[in-house]
């Protein structure tokens, strides 16, 4: 397994806290407008697992994450992260707890390249004050160095070093979706949520993304949540899969038990068939 | 019943007079037929679908070699409204709404390159194509699920009484019953409506088990072309698309290497 | 009291003039989610085209009406093709720049043909329109604002609501992409709105030069004067339009008339600013949808 | 190390560090120096007073535009209330100055400090609005500033206007146009300088992530709002200072000047010098205030022709049209603005002779 080619501390700027991220999620609800997005999910992430939430269009699992990464506000139940109680915590306060997440229909920014896009991922690891900087003092300078170096580290990993300075919006889809999780890793969350980082990709792509989830969980040990319809993906990567339809928890379990849970074929799955 | 009603005959694209993307592409699609197109995102599948429709244009991109022909006038950098009123209606990737119309009015715009503007019974069939719109139909598209989305812009795409239509990804971001029934449909619309369409997909099993016949795109070329039920068989198409190994059993993810097997073409 | 009642009816009907200059502002953000900073100039250019024809050209006012309109529908349509069209797709900051650009050189060709001067219209306006009763007198020109602007309400209204035309429009604005792969005439349509805008400016400017004179700074500050007006009734919204243009009006008319003439200009804005910090999208703005 | 690099031929870098340099050679960092030399060792020496005078207006020109730039350029948030802050910072050191009898290197940077409170206050409505709604919010500040600084008699003196102390600088008097070249020239390359540091670290990139996708900002840890109203604070204290250098300058001010016609220059300023673009703005308020001039001298001219004698020929016509159609001109045929033209203009020159 390729490991970081340089000192993997380097990547750890805040190892005092280590790396703990366990979530729950207690009675969560969520309404928009008369429609129940959400409506009274339970859910646990512990530390080091690998979680898959699966379920139909439409069935809350993105309204979920929105919710977990502050972008909604839910009306009913409680959020916490490592014990703090965190559900009325703005995105950005998230961020900085250790939540970093990827999205459904990919927000980079689509001027900038992508080293650009990755070094906005470090805004909260840096410790240079607006005076140094707006001064460029030696100290600013010399941060800048250590996170561009940081960056590359991850753009090593993730195969990007062709394209470290093509602008994004001129990338072609999959890799934009290479460039968001390298932004997410950036930020060096605890707990890493994606929204279906494999829409899109063809199988090839697909077979790299799994690479690089393996190797973050396994050898990063993270702490992974993610959303994703392609099933074989999800039985393959996942420890234990949350099924969610109309807003309620549906089932949960390990893949096996999923597989063949007779309620989640019904709603989700489909009778199944070889092709 | 083997009559062309399209030919894309050598074609070249230029983005902004520099970026080069299509590199001679070449295809034809007979009457009524299902045509798949498969390849790596970047290739230039949805290039070749918007130098069909006209739509590169907006995006400053440029046929600059070749032909395209439509039942039997040359259609290349034709203006989309003109491309629009002869048949063709391009569904775009990632569903693009009329976000604050409601369902029933994004359906309505479907019938902008109309002259004669089609009556109720046109809804009626869009509704029992896609049950699902209908208890939808007042409510803002903004508002509504992935599946339904997709339903309402095929849906929307149909309105404008297609003679070939262009699907961009119509299974992306969707539950895999959903993709199920969305397949069903157009397998549907392009029997009973005798629609031809092009579909642009990743999830090549879907699309190679409804359509006719089948071309692979890699950087700006097709690379292979042929039957759907050829192109199921082919020993690359089966490892690189549809992920089966060559004994028939299916590839699982739990084997991905950190190598990769390079395609033998490139 | 009838102070108070005269004050009213004067708000009522400026109200309703600010909502149909704002009608056009409107129609052009509907079709294209422009702004446009050059609408006080088209209301200008209206009436100075209606003043020049009755009093340069002598032509009666009933021709010169009719004439001002196809006029200015023209010029919307000519201003579309010849300055906008070449940047559809471009980014929108672009497109608000150059109205801002448009705004300063038609105001530069008024001045430059007209002045700094203050004009009249001859009186034309037959006064069985106006209303006198219970201590208050409604001039004719107040009555034919009030019901120009309830016209063009319903019609307005009904164009978006139900025509395809209508429709088209707002598909265009909400998605350009989506609204020409599916055959809409988007270049048409934004040259419609745009004729359409500057007819229905060059209405109010007629209105607005028979009440207060014609004078080229007075006429383009109305340009201004539709940004709270739509703002707070919500760009998109048509009935918004003339319920913000009411409440400005209203406003103007009652800070006037008690507390200072001086603070009439500044207090719509005041307003504007507390209304925006609690409803972000005016009163009757579409809620942006926002999917993460 | 010590090898001189003239041509941007290939990626030569040896370290992170050197690729965060503003110039990309030697030769781009020695031309600088040499031009700074010639503004500050020459130029104040071979110009007569009225070229000094135009060249004093530009400077200030430019720290007003470089700080409209970053809050329209950079951070995406459109601002027609610019003028209006200017008019805080002239009036700021105008008050400071007469009132408070401070002296001028302390109320310069003050009134930029009371204009960057002013301007977040005017940027609170940030927190919720965007784009097209916030850009009227800004335009009432505009005519709200605009009313204080007449109507508030006890503070601005109203119509009358304020006139300011001979300006002095650690006693010594600044005298004359070569004096306020320094002074204002100074201020205009350290403030420039400031803002390119910015943009090469966490705040201005932080503003470019809001500008492009504020939901991802936000995903980034970026606190949205309070990185507006530093955009709004960053942007109005350049306004202030520039606002306070014009009220030293000419001596006496009125609220006049301070309307939207000035916010609207201000804008075509950084339109046509390059949205986005530090060195665009500066190019753009010397081609905007260079307009200015050449219009008050063609106008001149034109009034003294004896064909034209017997118009009526209005100044303020004339420049509001050439003003509109720069801008319109500008954007269809050069939306990048100035900044792209000497860009091309550049990399020409370097290639020369081989263009490809």
């Amino acid at each position: 397994m390729k490991a970081f080619r340089a000192d993997p501390e380097l990547f750890r700027s805040r190892r005092e806290q280590g790396d703990r991220a366990d979530l729950s999620v207690d009675g969560l609800t969520l309404r928009f407008g008369g429609v129940v997005a959400v409506n009274d999910v339970t859910l646990r992430v512990r530390t080091g697992e690998f979680l898959s939430v699966i379920g139909p269009n439409g069935a809350g699992k993105t309204s979920l994450l929105n919710c977990i990464t502050g972008y909604y506000r839910p009306q009913e139940g409680s959020i916490s992260f490592n014990g703090r109680n965190v559900t009325h915590m703005h995105t950005h306060e998230l961020v900085r707890e250790g939540i970093g997440r990827t999205f459904q229909n990919i927000e980079l920014f689509p001027g900038m390249s992508v080293l650009s896009n990755l070094l906005l991922a470090r805004h909260i690891h840096y410790r240079y004050g607006f005076l140094p900087a707006a001064l460029f003092f030696p100290s600013a300078r010399r941060e800048e160095v250590r996170h561009r170096r940081i960056v590359e580290e991850l753009i090593d990993f993730l195969e990007m070093q062709s394209i470290r300075h093509r602008l994004v919006g001129s990338l072609p889809y999959g890799l934009r979706k290479r460039v968001e999780l390298g932004r997410a890793l950036a930020l060096e969350p605890k707990l890493l949520i994606l929204d279906e980082p494999f829409a899109g990709m063809n199988l090839e792509e697909k077979e790299d993304m799994v690479r690089f989830l393996r190797e973050l969980h396994g050898e990063w040990k993270r702490t992974i949540v993610l959303v994703e319809h392609d099933m074989s993906i999800v039985m393959s990567l996942s420890e234990r899969i949350a099924v969610l339809n109309f807003g309620e928890k549906l089932a949960e379990g390990t893949p096996g038990e999923i597989q063949d849970d007779p309620e989640v074929t019904r709603a989700y799955l489909g009778p199944s068939e070889e092709g | 019943m083997t009559e062309k009603l399209l030919q894309v005959n050598n074609i070249s694209v230029v983005y902004s007079d520099v970026v080069q993307v299509l590199k001679g592409v070449s295809l034809s699609v007979e009457r009524n037929r299902i045509v798949s197109l498969l390849g790596s995102n970047g290739a230039g599948k949805t290039t070749t679908l918007k130098a069909i429709s006209g739509l590169l244009k907006p995006e400053n991109g440029k046929v600059t070699d070749g032909s395209i022909t439509f039942i039997d006038t040359d259609i290349a950098n034709a203006a989309p409204e003109d491309i629009t009123r002869k048949g063709i209606i391009q569904v775009l990737e990632g569903r693009q709404p009329f976000k604050y119309l409601t369902v029933e009015e994004n359906l309505r715009v479907g019938t902008a390159a109309l002259r004669e503007k089609p009556g109720p019974e046109k809804l009626a069939m869009i509704y029992d194509y896609f049950p699902a719109l209908v208890k939808r139909r007042k409510s803002l598209a903004g508002y509504c699920s992935g599946g339904e989305l997709q339903m309402m812009v095929i849906g929307r795409a149909l309105m404008a009484q297609p003679a070939l239509l262009l699907l961009d990804e119509p299974s992306l971001g969707l539950a895999p019953l959903v993709v199920k029934e969305i397949f069903g449909i157009i397998k549907r619309i392009n029997e009973e409506q005798g629609t031809t369409i092009i579909l642009v997909e990743q999830n090549a099993r879907m699309a190679l088990r409804i359509a006719h016949f089948g071309y692979v795109m890699e950087n700006g070329k097709i690379v292979m072309e042929g039957k759907a039920e050829d192109l199921q068989e082919n020993p690359d198409i089966r490892e690189f698309y549809l992920g089966t190994k060559a004994d028939g059993e299916r590839k699982s993810y739990d084997n991905v290497k950190a190598y990769k097997r390079r395609k033998r073409w490139l | 009291m009838e102070f108070f009642l005269q004050l009213l009816i004067n708000g009522i009907s400026i109200g309703f003039l600010y909502g149909l200059a704002a009608l056009g502002f409107v129609m052009i953000f509907k079709s294209s989610s422009v702004l446009n900073f050059a609408h006080g100039e088209l209301v200008a250019i209206g009436a100075f085209l209606f003043l020049t024809l009755v009093t340069s050209a002598k032509i009666p006012v009933l021709l010169a009406f009719p004439l001002t309109l196809a006029g200015t529908f023209a010029l919307g349509f000519l201003i579309e093709r010849v300055f906008l069209r070449p940047l559809i797709g471009e980014s929108l900051i672009f497109v608000i720049m150059l109205t801002l650009g448009l705004a300063s050189m038609f105001k530069g060709i008024m001045l430059f043909v007209w002045g700094g001067n203050l004009y009249m219209f001859p009186d034309f306006l037959p006064s069985w329109l106006s209303f006198r009763g219970a201590g208050i007198y409604v001039p004719p020109v107040y009555v034919l604002s009030t019901a120009v602007g309830l016209v063009f309400l319903v019609l307005f209204g009904f164009f978006f609501k139900y025509s395809s035309q209508g429709i088209y429009m707002r598909s265009v604005a909400d998605n350009q992409p989506a609204a020409l792969s599916l055959g809409v005439n988007v270049r048409r349509v934004f040259a419609l709105s745009w004729a359409i805008a500057a007819l229905v400016a060059a209405m109010s400017g007629i209105v607005l030069g028979i009440i207060n004179g014609i004078n080229v700074h007075d006429l383009t500050s109305i340009g201004m004067k539709v940004f709270p007006v739509v703002i707070l009734g919500g760009l998109e919204s048509i009935g918004g339009a003339i319920l913000g243009g009411l409440i400005i009006g209203l406003l103007e008319t009652f800070t006037g008339g008690y507390l200072s003439p001086s603070l009439r200009d500044v207090i719509p804005y005041a307003v504007l600013v507390v209304i925006l910090l609690v409803r972000p999208y005016g009163l009757f703005g579409l809620v942006e949808i926002e999917r993460v | 190390m010590a090898r001189l690099q003239f041509h941007p031929c290939g990626n030569y870098r040896e370290s992170y560090g050197e690729e965060l340099r503003i110039f990309e050679t030697d030769y781009g960092r020695a031309a600088l120096l040499a031009g700074l030399v010639l503004l500050f060792a020459v130029v104040p020496f071979i110009s007569s007073a009225y070229f000094l005078y135009v060249i004093n207006l530009a400077g200030i020109a430019v720290i007003g535009a470089v700080g409209l730039n970053i809050l329209i350029g950079f951070t995406g948030q459109i601002s027609l209330g610019h003028g209006a802050f200017i008019g805080v910072g002239a009036y700021g050191a105008a008050i400071l100055a007469t009132s408070l009898h401070l002296p001028l290197f302390l109320a310069v940077p003050l009134a930029g400090c009371v204009t960057a409170a002013v301007g977040m206050i005017f940027g609170i409505p940030s927190v919720r609005l965007k784009g097209l709604y916030l850009a009227i919010a800004t335009l009432a500040g505009q005519f709200i500033i605009e009313y204080v600084l007449i109507q508030w008699e006890g503070l601005t003196k109203g119509t009358m206007g304020i006139v300011l102390p001979q300006a002095t600088l650690f006693g010594l008097p600044i005298s004359g146009d070569r004096g306020f070249f320094y002074l204002i020239f100074a201020l205009a390359v350290f403030m420039t300088w400031t803002a390119k540091n910015l943009f090469r670290t966490r705040s201005g990139r932080a503003f470019m992530a809001i500008r492009d996708n504020d939901r991802a900002a936000e995903g980034m840890g970026i606190p949205v709002f309070p990185y507006k109203l530093l955009a709004f604070g960053i942007s109005s204290f350049y306004a202030g200072v520039a606002g306070a250098l014009w009220a030293y300058y000419t001596m006496s001010i009125t609220p006049e000047p301070f309307n939207l016609d000035l916010s609207i220059e201000y804008i075509a300023m950084v339109i046509i010098g390059g949205l986005g673009s530090i060195t665009g703005s500066v190019f753009g308020a010397l081609f905007i205030s260079g307009l200015n001039e050449i219009l008050r001298s063609l106008f001149d001219l034109l009034t003294n022709l004896p064909l034209l004698q017997g118009m009526e020929l209005n100044p303020a016509a004339l420049r509001q049209f050439v003003f509109g159609l720069a801008i319109v001109l500008f954007i269809l045929f050069e939306p990048k603005g100035l900044a792209e033209v000497w860009r091309v203009v550049r990399s020409n020159f370097r290639l020369w002779p081989f263009s490809y």
